[in-house]
């Protein structure tokens, strides 16, 4: 869930930039030049997760993929979410450039925290690693919707019920992302166990 | 029954933000039984035309008639893609399913059929274009000829009333150019072939097209 | 405004943001949400476009309007069976909105009129870190590979039959898309280095057009500056509505 | 001056994770001036061999010599590069920038042109190769024949020595090939074709090459 310019207090975009900042210069520092491309495309692929609509019953949500973002990229997530989410700003105006900091952090954080959470468990063969790639996309999307609620409550008491509302609206959309993070990551592991590497190191 | 299987009727067809349309006025029809070839040079519309029909692009005008039905709105579609069955220029861009089988039981999948049943169908298509042995092969590590005969076993397990190959034959070597001529030779359903190769459409079609902007033109050879 | 400096745009862009996103009363957003207007206007971009864009931007703040005016505590004007809206709920969410809007609208006017080629060397101009300018440029190019693999794929599973449900086929079969996708991005991204690599690319983007610091950009960026510092003005005279 | 451009020496290669070698002690050579055709069934390493020389890949064993320099080091195929051209089998992989001739201009950007100089050569070759007016046509939407003509004049716009054509001719019309035939009789440099087409290759190469996983077997015609 992105969250509009205006929204937020100064304190909290301030904050909120801060955090991106530190988390861009670490996944930048594990950033070699040579893996330069291939960041760039997973960075891509979140730009464009965000345009795959999924029915969920009657209504629809559309993909996020930090969880699995977190697993290949570890770290560097930070920079390619930032980027995938300033070019949103830029193309569709989604989000924007004041809320740039904290939306980075609401998305990369999870991802960060997934990564070394399931790490281990995701380098084990069958029932594991496949429950640790679902938990990936679950908690993913979990933390993601409580840090969106965190950073409005800290705004004021008034987006209270606001808040309550974005996390209901992820709980459908973190089941479906656990399902489709497992079958990406039984796909990969299948496919090309080389863009999993990240994961062993 | 001598029923056209495909009609096209005055279509016209412009892709968005081009400066000329594709297609202006075009009339196309395809009757039962036939196996016909599509020529033209690069650019003129081939690929266009086949999407056409699978209702993948949507004309601006005309009207599209396919088994006596006329198609227009996605929901119709739905059911000529149930019928037809479409070979992709590039083989690549068929596939996506980690392993053969279950790239192949997809469609059936979708066609409503149970797993078991729909593994039997794939297991059944692979039999019989020589694909055995492949079922836990992973689609992406093929070599190119091997993922055309895949591509075509995917579409074939649909059992199709009619296909649309599009140039089948681009990047593969003699030995797999004659495997999908004999493959070809033993389909007994109506197909249109778009190819660049005069040869081998000379071994899996009597008749051929020229494809124009306005019509798609008999050629008497 | 098509022909000024990048550089000063972005800079202008990024203050007018901040401090539009800063800004407490209503006085300062309605001025900036003027100057915007006035930017867009003079970017002349068609205006059923930016339109469309808007309201497509704007659905969280319709969100925010059916829940904030009912729950933000305050003196209750108006009475709908069990729900009520508060005044001050209804100025905070207006607040909101404005401010939104002319953020957005500036950023419509001013930055995403720059080619992102132009955007990611006028980055690198303003210190920001060299690969992050390069992810940045990396990833817009690698933007058209995947769209058109993406449709590609779309269609092929059209072709096939697939109808989305509400079922374990469709979301493994859309997780099938999405790996494929990915994995056919990443080699092709590696090709399309690989292609670069060939033809001599050793780290630097060259770009055909080339920005030079002009006179015009002095006397735009002067402008903003004294604009903003208006801005900034009103903000602080004006007291806190809430 | 009779020194090969390129040696290959007792190379191997194998692609990490596959269960089987590409090349094994595998040599190769490659005489100044020559036309050479590239010949062998799908899978058997043409577009391999074709990266080992740009230095796309890098053998496990074995020594390249390019222009009478032996290569090893990422350093030294910058230089290669420069001087070699290639043709990717696949025209999608090779154009990157939004327009025709930002595309072209690239190569020359590259090697330190200014971008008045660079746009003039890009111009110049877009002349040369008959794609007048394609300037500013946006690379993504070409058809699959101007595509290959795009490539193709990136890849000459660096005016290289010598030049590797990965399947130029797959996927083109009857005129574009001639097309192709005719540009590439008026280049007065050594080049290399892969291709699976025999007619092709007897109007452009003099001699044509096995590929094999030990050798680069001449054919006697
Ligand atoms: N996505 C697109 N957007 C805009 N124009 C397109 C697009 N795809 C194709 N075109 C244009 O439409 C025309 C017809 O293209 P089409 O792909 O149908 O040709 P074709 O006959 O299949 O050619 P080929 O033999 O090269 O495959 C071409 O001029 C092409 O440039
Ligand atoms: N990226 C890769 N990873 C693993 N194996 C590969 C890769 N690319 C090619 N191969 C394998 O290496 C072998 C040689 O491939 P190569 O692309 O050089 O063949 P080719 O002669 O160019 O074939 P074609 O005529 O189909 O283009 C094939 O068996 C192929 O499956
Ligand atoms: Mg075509
Ligand atoms: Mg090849």
């Amino acid at each position: 869930m992105h969250i509009s310019e205006g929204v937020l207090s100064p304190a909290v975009l301030g904050g909120g930039a801060a955090l991106a900042v530190v988390g861009c210069a670490i996944g930048l520092k594990k950033l070699d030049y040579e893996a330069i491309p291939r960041v760039a495309i997973l960075s891509a692929a979140f730009f464009v997760a965000s345009l795959i609509h999924v029915p969920v019953g009657p209504v629809g949500a559309h993909l996020v993929l930090n969880g699995l973002m977190g697993l290949l990229l570890g770290w560097m997530a930070f920079p390619a979410i930032l980027i995938a989410l300033f070019l949103q700003a830029l193309l569709f105006q989604f989000g924007g450039l004041t809320v740039l900091g904290v939306n980075t952090v609401t998305m990369a954080a999870p991802a960060v925290i997934c990564f070394y959470a399931y790490r281990g468990l995701l380098r084990r063969q069958g029932m594991p690693a496949a429950m640790a790639a679902f938990a990936c996309g679950v908690t993913g999307i979990l933390l993601s919707g409580l840090l969106v609620a965190t950073a409005l409550i800290t705004t004021g008491q008034a987006f209270l019920q606001v808040a309550e509302l974005v996390l209901l609206a992820h709980i459908p959309v973190m089941i479906i992302e656990g399902i489709i993070t497992l079958f990406i990551f039984r796909f990969l592991k299948k496919v090309r166990p080389e863009m999993l590497e990240g994961i062993y190191a | 029954m001598n029923e056209p299987l495909i009609e096209l009727h005055n279509i016209a067809f412009a892709y968005p933000g081009a400066p000329q349309p594709v297609f202006q006025d075009f009339n196309f029809q395809l009757l039962p039984g036939k196996h016909l070839g599509l020529i033209g040079p690069n650019g003129c519309g081939k690929t266009t035309l086949l999407h056409l029909i699978m209702g993948l692009l949507r004309p601006q005008a005309g009207s599209i008639v396919i088994f006596g039905q006329e198609v227009k709105k996605e929901k119709d579609f739905v059911d000529v893609r149930q019928k037809v069955g479409l070979l992709f220029q590039n083989a690549d861009d068929q596939l996506f399913c980690p392993t053969v089988l279950e790239d192949i039981a997809f469609g059936p999948l979708n066609q409503g059929k149970p797993p078991a049943e729909a593994i039997q169908i794939a297991r059944e298509t692979m039999e019989r274009l020589g694909l055995h042995g492949f079922e836990d092969r992973v689609t992406y590590k093929l070599s190119g000829g091997e993922k055309k005969l895949v591509s075509l076993a995917t579409v074939l397990a649909m059992q199709p009333q009619l296909l649309l190959l599009d140039e089948p034959t681009a990047g593969l070597d003699e030995k797999t150019k004659d495997r999908l001529i004999h493959i070809l030779k033993s389909l007994d359903i109506a197909f249109m072939i778009v190819s660049h190769e005069q040869d081998f459409l000379n071994h899996t079609v009597k008749e051929c097209c020229h494809v124009h902007g306005h019509c798609c033109q008999p050629i008497t050879t | 405004m098509h022909r000024l400096d990048p550089r000063g745009k972005i800079v202008v862009a990024g203050l007018f943001a901040v401090l539009m996103a800063v800004s407490k009363s209503y006085v300062a957003p309605l001025a900036g949400l003027a100057l915007a207007l006035i930017c867009l206007a003079l970017a002349r971009l068609p205006l059923k476009k930016v339109i469309a864009r808007l309201l497509a931007v704007n659905s969280f703040i319709f969100f925010l309007w059916f829940v904030l005016p009912l729950t933000y505590p305050g003196d209750v004007v108006w009475h709908f069976g069990p729900l009520s809206a508060t005044r001050q709920g209804l100025v905070f969410t207006g607040l909101i909105t404005l401010k939104s809007n002319a953020i957005i609208i500036a950023l419509i006017a001013l930055v995403a009129t720059v080619p992102i080629v132009t955007l990611g060397q006028a980055m690198h101009d303003l210190r920001l870190p060299d690969k992050l300018c390069h992810l940045l440029l990396f990833t817009y190019r690698y933007l058209y590979v995947f769209e058109q693999e993406y449709h590609r794929l779309v269609q092929a599973m059209k072709i096939r039959g697939f109808q989305p449900r509400t079922d374990l086929h469709t979301y493994r079969s859309y997780a099938y898309l999405a790996a494929m996708l990915l994995v056919r991005s990443y080699d092709r991204a590696d090709r399309v280095f690989q292609a670069m690599l060939c033809r001599g690319f050793h780290g630097v983007f060259y770009s055909l057009r080339t920005f030079s610091w002009q006179r015009r950009d002095g006397i735009f960026v002067m402008m903003a500056m004294v604009a903003l510092a208006e801005l900034l003005y009103l903000e602080w005279r004006m007291p806190n509505l809430l």
